[in-house]
């Protein structure tokens, strides 16, 4: 059993000749700077990076047998959104009454391990990395810290770098969180 | 457990045989370590509890793992199609023989000495029979532990008392308002993959109140959808509908109404007319007029159809979310959300139903979210000491009339925002726990929910 | 709750009556969750517990949220200037209307079915209050429900008890010593910016008696000072000066002398002068001589006056930390550390006194780490099943005379370090755990904390 | 503390001393906070628990951290190489003296005061002793608390009750099985390095249980290694061997044969003269012929000798593993787990039996993997509330007759795999928790653990 | 609001290219290089990576509405050290009588999304990146996980590079942990 | 007293200028890559990864006061392999009676701060990298967290980099998991 949904990318033998310097380098800005957007809270320049055509999906992890066929499911979702949904969330979030946000949740995305390689079409990118979430809100040392792997597939356009797909994979079938009232 | 008996009924509850009637609420029920032991050993231990979906376990072997109250429980169809539930627990020495939320098993093998069950729960294997147990062990008295279950229009519902009345009783003519949520069509509804699961911390209870009919806090906590311009609806009519009850049951549902609105407006042309031929004409005349409808069977499943959008200012569809409150520990839940879609419906709109949803629940929810953090805080302040002398107000409704001419059973109320449902929620619950153990609960100990002048 | 009554008072609770005043103090009392029951049903429900400074709400509308026991507390300014308490949870379901640790607000509004509270507390907006109370909801009953309030010298305090003595005879003269750290000048103190707040596995009673004048580890635990040399004097004359506490009260204070220091040394100029005009000759008397002082007032707010420099052998200035030693469970404490300085010293002045308190001070303070790691290690071997029926040496000065001619109220004792003050600290403690509900906590049944030979 | 007294007797803990002589045991008692309450009042506070092995402490002034129940014990060798156990709690204020799991010190200073005691625990250090004590304290008085301890063949067991009968009494016979771990050669074993110390969510019990000998999960749950062929044996002839246990006392013993295995297989040459010279006749009839031992010293020391190879299809070593189940909560413990080595044993022997103890143990091992699987899976589901009223099966040779003829101590059976010397494990389990405080605990009242049919 | 205390770097767009490969590859090492030595308590060597003018700012975190105009305090702080101020806790650390540190903690710094950007001053950079501590101690199971973001100015000298500045921005108002006698 | 056991990398002034960019870039797609085999569950191919002289070693580590030589037991190991026993592991691992790892745990390793030095042999290169590995297992919301030091050597193969000697550090002495039914 994988714990990929489709489409992804297997792991794969590096092909990092492939990749021109530049590229990685340029990719792996461009991710930084969008959780930095994302952790400073700057919704609207957010949304932004993702092309018209986006989706990004956070499937359902469920426990399985090792011999089952999938644990993450094929149907279920978090998070389904095209670009106007998330464009929803964003708008809600700026309106006074996103009270699971007011006050703000404390957040910080680590991102670790990209991995890069050719995608389909010319000019876009499979991204593969980790990424580690941690949050804490309020006047309480609680905090959580979230698991997962994003699978990006990254568009090459005039205005620098688009988001044309975002898969994310969290290591939790019961999430450890009250609410996903922040980004993942 | 020793550790509760009558003894320990907080005095915060007691109490409540006097306030409630008067419309108010200790605060401290809603978190409270004694609470939750009272529960445990006094609620859940009684309750007809909600296990799982029928459509969660479509063919023979097909298993789920659900809990009630903190017992591990086993749903599976066993080989003749039978549906079961089995405590989730080797008869050996406990071990746990399933450990997957869901699957397809025609036995369980346990992985400690290998005894192994058939799905059915029969003890069929014991390894070194002869050499080691001889006469001593009679495999016939060493299955899993069967729970007793029950269904209705598809929800596997199951108890730890063998007392229990039957579910039927138990829910007391709430059918007649559970299918509209379970009917959309001849062949009902069926889950839309498996169900969103979290934990928070919030005391279920005022989830389960919530979710049988808080429209009050509709234009409040979800102010964002009336800013962004998902609802024609200003909030101003927000109010109106009806609010109806089981007396002694605990079960509720809000009806909500907006004036002018044309009949099943939001849904499919399908199910429209599966509705038709599936509900009966007082059903019908019940539902059609419905703008949304939220309720609960007692004490922890609940049900909302209401219709959202992808975006703003659409017309917007009508999806249905089942929820279970399913306590975990003093002011703690694990959350089970589900969309529920009607069977015959095409797949697209099966698609579209459950984006919709996704949208608005589920962790990531849009409403979600701020009932949460309405829910958690909302636990964190009753867990208080000073909780334990602060009295909640539920004062709606308290001498209202209820209506006369109300083709459903139970009582209903106009408008649909009122506390009186909630109060005979409460009641119920207060009702049983205050029973010993070994005594049964009686539904017509319940105190009026309401009182209208002589 | 009724899990707390007299009759789950800890056996070692009870003999503390007999072996305190022979000098012994039972280990478990510094960590015990039936005493850490026992101290929110009895303690901290009727004592007057610090909630914030003055100078943290300056300006109406201004408002902090802090604790009084596991309750949360707005403390606010109105629109009048007046300073008010109040309970943050709203009156309908209990939900958390304040969520912010400091703001400015002149009403709080509910997120959850959006009452509204006006900073006096008074419930001055209900939705839909025609449409579903009508006559049944009298609004002047259910505004946010208050706290009891006091202050001196710009320090808020708040108490859960009606009945609870005036904050004044609760001091009971200990104002005489507050006012060393309140007034370096005839303005008074402000606080440096928000407090550093943390969390410890401490239970609090440790740190509240250490910051009552335990002079005595400061050789040991501090030891890095002497060795990097930030103080002059070699540790052999520490133990000199005063011990002075308020017999039933608990309040206590320690002034360390070091022979031939200069009056005042250690202070900028300018709050020398602010000193000589806002103390008494005999609070000169006493305090002008002190090389540094340290006081708890009960039971759990303390104030240190000590001289600390940037580096080593400087000849440093005198800061002053106000700390909160809060209770949050069994053997746990969230800490709140402020730096107070003049109002009427120049900002520089400021400046450079907080940063000095950072470097000694708060989670990352070279003196509070130790303290720490001190009291966490000490609260976990108290924890222990073996700590029940084990006894703490407090043996030093069981036997000592009172200074006669001591200027200030309370008994003084020279030198100052010595152990009579705790054995006071924890007699008050006990006559307050032993008391039960609804009793009156009376001063005058602490055991004294000494006893010369006849 | 009085939360624990007889009337906190869970009711499932009493029905015990019935249904256990019928082969039933309430399946809570692995998993319940008023059963770890009774354990830590009951059975560690009476019992002579393991603390360390003599090789961890082999020179003057080394020292271990170890446990007794919830309380931290430092096991140090003083200067005159006389080994000594005391309660790692200051007698000033309670602070923990000693911080490090191991290392050496002549005398442990605390860093609250400075209050210095020798590795003798006697108080030898007050800081300002003379100018703040006077009189007041007897310094003989205030040393380290000391607890009793005794030795058997290098290992060092304490007791915190004075009247705790001699260790030798204690252990009844179980010497003469202890002996095939503890003597393969004249000089006995050391331990190889510190050991490997985790947590894991399982009752202590389960494990120290399925050390007792459970031939009867290890075809099952370790079925990789005869899949992968680490073994011979097809696991059909798994059963065969010998069970013993010494009545009233809880030890007990597994000895697992296989027809035809030449004596002392598996063990390096050096090891079988080692253990020639060091065993009895009996003993070396006993074990020569084992193909494996596993025993259990009550309450929670286990040991193991069983032959592994790095890689599947080797002849395979007999390594020696010893454990202990420390309990650390309500299901709750944490392991340290030792190898043990023959202290005559070439370097090289002993590194390579390291390297397979490696493989099989300790946290990452391939045995011990699954062994937590089940007891972490069977803990959590014995501690629900439905385990309350659950029995298990223990029926395994409840009619069987005792051998004649065993040369060893306590009573033997055969096969191998049979749950008699469980019941007596669990008789004397439920002996200690059901005998109050005060009480002595009486052998003999533990009920026979078989009744052969007259 | 943000969550920047001054002088902050906004997010900004990437500006990979006026970074050349080497200065970001001998930043990136300086980072880890330095990680290390705190890790592994080479306190003295670390010490020494500071500038003379140096400022190590831990600014406090309060939970404040959606609406505030900042959480991070401008005025408290919980570190707030100059160079020498940095020494008197090393040398402290050096002492025998750092009761807090014997044992010491098992500290480890993750460094991830490191973002560089042109300084004020020539030859400087300003340097931000997410930081993740993870803590144990003694012989307790526990641990404790500590998350922020640095900001750092950066000064190339003849020995190499040099912290000329460090603000970090930890991501709790209640600090979950009793105390910090490790460097964040 | 460090916490290093031996062989150890110390610190060590960055040398970047010894290593070349492909090779840094290599060897950090090869740490990724093996990295997304073990989160994947691709045992066959991962252990293919170690050459066949290749030890891995997970040494106990041990509370002891500062002033003590060690920290990290030179004797005691949690885990000591050869390629053959790492096998042994994987093999096991596939068979249907793996329970500890039947459901599979959900694991990620988060690999950061890596810093490579040339190694003693021609074609070899010490590398020292953090990593902090995320488990959840079962439909329980907990999860653990462990954090380590990795200490690599990389031997260039003709088939690509592979793991000649790699020794993990882990930052507890009591573990805080019940088991490692997966690989640090
Ligand atoms: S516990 Fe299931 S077979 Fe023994
Ligand atoms: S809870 Fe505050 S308005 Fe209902
Ligand atoms: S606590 Fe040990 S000397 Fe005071
Ligand atoms: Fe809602
Ligand atoms: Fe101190
Ligand atoms: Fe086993």
């Amino acid at each position: 059993m994988e714990t990929g949904a489709q489409p992804r990318t297997p792991p794969g033998v590096p092909r990092t000749a492939e990749i021109p310097p530049e590229v990685r380098e340029s990719i792996t800005d461009f991710l930084y700077y969008e959780a930095d957007l994302l952790d400073e809270r700057h919704y609207e320049e957010w949304v932004e990076l993702f092309t018209d055509d986006a989706r990004y999906e956070v499937p359902v992890r469920v426990t399985r047998e090792k011999k089952a066929e999938w644990d993450v499911s094929p149907t279920a979702r978090i998070i389904d959104d095209s670009k106007e949904m998330l464009q929803v969330r964003v708008a809600r979030l700026n309106t006074e009454y996103a009270w699971a946000e007011d006050p703000p949740s404390r957040v910080r995305h680590f991102i670790t391990n990209i991995r890069i390689h050719p995608g389909d079409t010319e000019g876009e990118y499979a991204v593969r990395y980790n990424v580690l979430i941690y949050r804490s809100r309020g006047e309480l040392p609680r905090y959580e810290v979230l698991s997962g792997q994003r699978r990006d597939v990254l568009r090459e356009t005039p205005d620098g770098w688009r988001i044309a797909y975002r898969q994310v994979i969290l290591d939790q079938s019961v999430l450890a969180t009250y609410n996903l009232s922040y980004f993942v | 457990m020793q550790t509760v008996n009558t003894a320990s009924v907080p005095e915060f509850v007691q109490r409540m045989w006097h306030t409630l009637p008067e419309g108010r609420v200790p605060a401290k029920i809603f978190n409270d370590p004694a609470v939750y032991e009272l529960e445990k050993e006094r609620l859940f231990s009684r309750a007809w509890c909600f296990l799982a979906h029928e459509s969660e376990v479509p063919h023979p072997g097909d298993y789920v793992l659900r809990w009630i109250g903190d017992n591990s429980i086993i749903v599976v169809r066993d080989e003749h199609g039978e549906i079961r539930a089995h405590h989730n627990r080797c008869t050996h020495r406990g071990n746990q023989v399933c450990k997957a939320e869901m699957g397809n098993a025609s036995h369980f093998r346990c992985s400690y000495h290998g005894w192994t069950f058939k799905n059915t729960g029969d003890l069929i294997g014991v390894p070194y029979y002869r050499e080691v147990y001889r006469e001593s062990l009679r495999k016939g008295e060493w299955g899993l532990k069967p729970v007793r279950i029950d269904t209705y229009a598809g929800l596997i519902f199951g108890t730890l008392d063998p007392e229990a009345e039957p579910l039927d009783e138990y829910l007391g003519g709430f059918q007649f308002y559970l299918d509209f949520f379970l009917k959309p069509g001849p062949n009902g509804t069926e889950v839309y993959g498996p169900p969103e699961r979290w934990v928070a911390d919030t005391d279920w209870k005022i989830c389960a109140e919530n979710f049988g009919g808080d429209g009050y806090h509709t234009p409040v906590t979800h102010q964002f959808g009336f800013q962004l311009g998902f609802y024609p609806s200003s909030g101003k009519t927000h109010f109106m509908g009806y609010a109806v009850h089981i007396p002694g049951r605990g079960h509720l549902i809000g009806i909500g109404h907006t004036p002018g609105l044309p009949p099943f407006v939001g849904f499919p042309e399908e199910v429209v007319e599966g509705m038709q031929q599936a509900l009966s004409p007082e059903q019908i005349e019940v539902f059609s007029p419905a703008r949304m409808s939220v309720g609960t069977v007692f004490p922890n499943l609940s049900f909302l159809i209401q219709p959202f959008s992808l975006t703003p200012k659409q017309p917007g569809l009508k999806f249905c979310t089942m929820r279970l409150w399913h306590p975990r520990g003093p002011g703690k839940i694990e959350m089970f959300s589900w969309c529920l879609v009607p069977k015959d419906a095409p797949q697209s709109v099966k698609d579209e139903l459950y984006r919709i949803y996704n949208l608005a629940f589920g962790p990531a929810g849009t409403f979600e979210q701020d009932d949460f953090e309405n829910w958690t805080n909302l636990s964190r302040q009753n867990g208080a000491s000073s909780a334990a002398d602060f009295d909640l107000a539920y004062f709606q409704g308290l001498d209202w009339e209820p209506l006369k001419d109300h083709p459903g059973p139970g009582l209903a109320f106009t408008p649909y925002v009122t506390e009186i449902g909630f109060r005979n929620l409460w009641g119920t619950w207060l009702n049983y726990v205050s029973t010993p153990p070994g005594e049964r609960v009686d539904p017509s100990r319940v105190p009026p929910a309401f009182h209208p002048p002589q």
